[in-house]
């Protein structure tokens, strides 16, 4: 769920901005490294960006029939680590921004803070977490994948609350309602992409 | 992508991105300024018919490109319109309603803002823009390659669902899901050799480590960045106006 | 008897607003093998498509055996499982990690018990020479190779027409000779084929008809030796005349050879070169 | 004279372990055109990285000018400026959206001054007929125009040598044509040009040597006209007669054209037989 164009006020939308950059000065940094030792790794995270807005663009077929967007992220963030996927994931955005007018440039910093910053680490804190429990592969990578998206999710609600606190009630009945609403297309989504990630491991293994 | 044909279509394809940029950029600042619904309405104004009569974008795409985030300026201000009352009912209130007017309002304007950017600017003439602002190189890398195998890929991939639709993948929900997972799988796995391919033909070419590109030359970038100055004054002015 | 396959009347018009295909009338008979000759953007693919149910018409209407298509989700099941076709770019078809699971993917989404898809799975592969391959890994495969696991996808759904997409683009002479004979033994076991090629001395050799395509429509159809020989047509299409029939029609101008029987390609006027030098040798 | 480029020797075994040339010896003068003839997986594209320093041989020396290549980076740099190589699918090389950025890169990484890429760029689309689609997003153009890209790509580094990786495949007739004209007349500049192929009738029309490649070897070197005549030679490279030479032969043979002047085409012993029937209608 990204945040139109716009949406935010400007001090929010400069603050998440200034929470984001260095994150993404610091995923710069730890590509920039390991390109020395790899160089080709420039071109693989370049053309695995093409890849993931491939699949945020995709229409899944989905149960509740409504147009779902992954945002590989999660997968991402298996095969790369996060700190990779954070320039990777504002590539994505900016991306989505300027060609789909999905999400905006004045909202650039609070969407990447959820869906480059939050979704990735989740992912990959989960993901670690599962492995050490000893759960089964596709578990760990479904349940990965899933609730990095369900934090990205809760992580915008989190900001649209704090940007309109509810005239009663404030943060928290505000929040209460961005996260119900949205539930109904988020958590479907989850799930898709949860699905998905698992599908495309497991086919990815085989090769 | 309909921004994307837009943009290459459009009349302003040849304008400086700089000058571009520079009245989308006053056109987000004056929707910041701004607080009464009169100079709300002559930005959005001012923005919506630059794209549309000076640079000829067509009016079906634009509401086409527009529609998806203003489905989601419905929901969310819907969202914000419902709360708890006094007693804890749920219930229509009123209480958001200024904000919600202006939120929407300035939403509207900065969509417009990023429309007529977008819709008149194709993607390498904005990352040209980005370079000579100093965005870093690896950045820039990343984008250029991504911006150029999403269409490989794109074509790619359709053409691989059609290939699936043939031999029957898509007959229902289920195997719908298995095809894509297979085929998600299976450009994951191109997303290496594509990257190995594309380093190689850099390399015949004498790569030397960044991808670096002549940057297009716009000679009437002076005159079309002093308009484009001009209108965004207006836009501030409008938007300042509002203030005194 | 009505014919197997017909486009009739056929318009397409492509989202972005392009024409494919404009007024195009073509019929497949049961059992023959056909061309669909063209040069690129001419409209081949677009045929292909529509005949397999990929693309509906903007206007006209196609039948399979006498009846319109129904595009509703089971009659296509039902036309795609007799009407198969073969992409040109065996990377875009081929999604598994293993030759024989990627044959089973069409008998499988026929729904098909597990039983049956193992058999046909075999025979397809046995059919394109690669049932040794069946374990194989897909991506160590070479190109001819992929190309006949494509085909052996399309076979295992055991369809009454075959299409192939430009079957011969990128494979080198040894591998043509090869999907030749592969096609050939197709048509003997009486599945009617249709391929698409821009290569008039291909499709001269080896078809019984030629549906010629020009601007999106077919601009002529007939035997594949009455219709080579057709130069005003031909040229209409973008090609030369076939190579054997144009030195044909020299070595007749000049005594060399009879008129009457025309050579299907060059190695059929060498053979008949041939013959005069032994017949000669034999008098002298 | 010394050549131009070299390969002695070379083995290439991959590092997964399959071989990729073995005992590969061939040369290239300045200003000739080739071809290098073989089936798939001979080793032709091997051939062509190497000369290009994208592959270092396992064993053997490759020599430019008659100094063996220096793989540090300066000198890859010098060698890749000299000896420009274009591979066979468009979609794997180009990586800027739009066709003057894509032809800008390797002239900028030859540190050039920005004048003077503009100029090369100008002149590199010009001739290969672009210069009107500068400002085109690669996405938007046809395969053929694509691949014309590629090649001004390579061109706008000016190298003296112009190798390409079975440059004909996937394209139609017409463009066949097109791309054949762009050599010839870069050719006519003095550009050496070596170009992969796996068609006979192709090589032997075009090229003026022929290096005949198998299994990872370089079998046989020499003038078209006269490698074109060597049966087995092509045999053992899994070529067969080009259907000129064969025809030619038997005319020859039965006595209808003289010995002597070979065609490089069909449409060469075409060009004889009707200079044969006019002179005789002329006579007659």
């Amino acid at each position: 769920m990204h945040i139109m164009e716009g949406f935010l006020p400007p001090a929010h939308a400069l603050g998440w901005a200034a929470v984001s950059l260095p994150f993404l000065a610091w995923g710069l940094r730890s590509i920039g490294r390991d390109l020395q030792a790899h160089p080709e790794r420039r071109m693989l995270l370049g053309v695995a960006a093409a890849f993931a807005f491939l699949l945020s663009a995709l229409k899944l077929p989905s149960v509740t029939g409504s147009c779902s967007h992954p945002t590989g992220v999660g997968l991402g963030a298996a095969l790369f680590g996060p700190a990779a996927m954070v320039p990777v994931g504002f590539v994505v955005l900016l991306f989505q921004a300027l060609l789909m007018a999905h999400g905006g440039l004045t909202t650039l910093g609070a969407n990447v803070f959820s869906m480059a910053i939050v979704g990735p680490f989740v992912s990959y804190g989960v993901l670690r977490a599962v492995a050490a429990l000893g759960l089964s592969r596709s578990v760990a990578v479904f349940l990965a994948a899933s609730i990095g998206d369900l934090a990205t999710y809760v992580t915008t609600s989190v900001q649209l609350a704090l940007a309109f606190p509810a005239a009663v009630g404030g943060f928290s009945v505000s929040f209460f309602k961005f996260a119900g609403i949205f539930a109904l297309t988020q958590v479907p989504i989850a799930i898709s992409e949860g699905l998905l990630t698992v599908l495309v491991v497991n086919a990815m293994v085989r090769f | 992508m309909l921004i994307e044909s837009s943009a290459y279509a459009s009349r302003w394809r040849d304008v400086a991105p700089s000058a571009k940029a520079l009245f989308a950029l006053a056109g987000f600042i004056a929707a910041w300024l701004a607080h009464s619904p009169v100079a709300f309405a002559a930005l959005t104004a001012v923005l919506v018919l630059a794209a549309l009569l000076g640079a000829r974008v067509q009016l079906r795409s634009y509401i086409a490109v527009a529609l998806p985030p203003l489905g989601f300026l419905l929901l969310s201000c819907l969202t914000m319109l419902v709360g708890p009352d006094a007693n804890g009912h749920w219930n229509f209130t009123t209480a958001m309603l200024p904000t919600v007017e202006h939120l929407a309002l300035r939403s509207f304007a900065m969509l417009a803002a990023m429309l007529g950017l977008v819709l008149t600017t194709p993607m390498p003439d904005l990352l040209n823009l980005l370079r000579r602002l100093r965005t870093p190189e690896l950045l820039l890398d990343l984008m250029v390659l991504c911006y150029r195998m999403l269409f490989v890929m794109q074509q790619a991939w359709d053409e691989s669902i059609t290939a699936q639709s043939a031999r029957l993948g898509y007959r229902n929900l289920r195997q719908a899901w298995r095809s894509t997972g297979l085929l998600a799988g299976q450009m994951a796995v191109q997303v290496w050799q594509r990257a190995a391919a594309l380093q190689m033909a850099a390399d015949a070419r004498a790569y030397q480590g960044t991808l670096r590109f002549l940057p297009t030359a716009y000679p009437q970038a002076r005159r079309q960045q002093a308009w484009a100055a001009l209108a965004g004054a207006l836009m501030l002015a409008i938007a300042l106006g509002d203030r005194l | 008897m009505s014919a197997l396959l017909e486009l009739q009347a056929v318009d397409h018009i492509y989202p972005d607003g392009s024409t494919g295909l404009r007024d195009c009338t073509l019929t497949l008979q049961r059992g023959r093998r056909y061309a669909l000759l063209g040069p690129n953007g001419a409209g081949k693919t677009t045929v292909l498509q529509h005949l397999n149910g990929l693309l509906q018409p903007t206007a006209g209407t196609l039948c399979y055996d006498g009846q319109p298509f129904d595009y509703h989700r089971k009659g296509l099941t039902a036309l795609r499982s007799r009407v198969g076709l073969v992409f040109q770019n065996p990377d875009r078809q081929l999604f598994s990690a293993l030759v024989e699971e990627d044959v089973s993917f069409g008998p499988l989404n026929l729904g098909l018990p597990a039983d049956e898809v193992r058999a046909r799975v075999a025979a397809a592969l046995d059919a394109v020479g690669l049932l040794g391959h069946a374990r194989r890994a897909v991506h160590q495969l070479s190109f001819g190779q992929k190309k006949r696991v494509c085909i052996a996808g399309v076979l295992a759904m055991e369809p009454e027409v075959l299409l192939l997409d430009e079957p011969m683009a990128g494979l080198d002479a040894p591998m043509q000779t090869e999907l030749t004979a592969l096609l050939d033994r197709l048509a003997a076991r009486g599945v009617t084929i249709l391929l698409s090629t821009h290569d008039i001395d291909f499709a001269l050799r080896w078809a019984d008809d030629i549906h010629v395509m020009a601007a999106g429509r077919c601009i002529a159809s007939g035997p594949a030796q009455q219709l080579a020989a057709q130069t005003a047509v031909l040229q209409a299409a973008g090609q030369r005349p076939p190579a054997a029939l144009a030195l044909h029609a020299e070595l007749v101008a000049l005594g060399v050879l009879p008129e009457g029987q025309v050579p299907r390609s060059i190695d059929a006027l060498l053979d008949s070169l041939r013959a005069l030098k032994n017949s000669r040798e034999i008098t002298a």
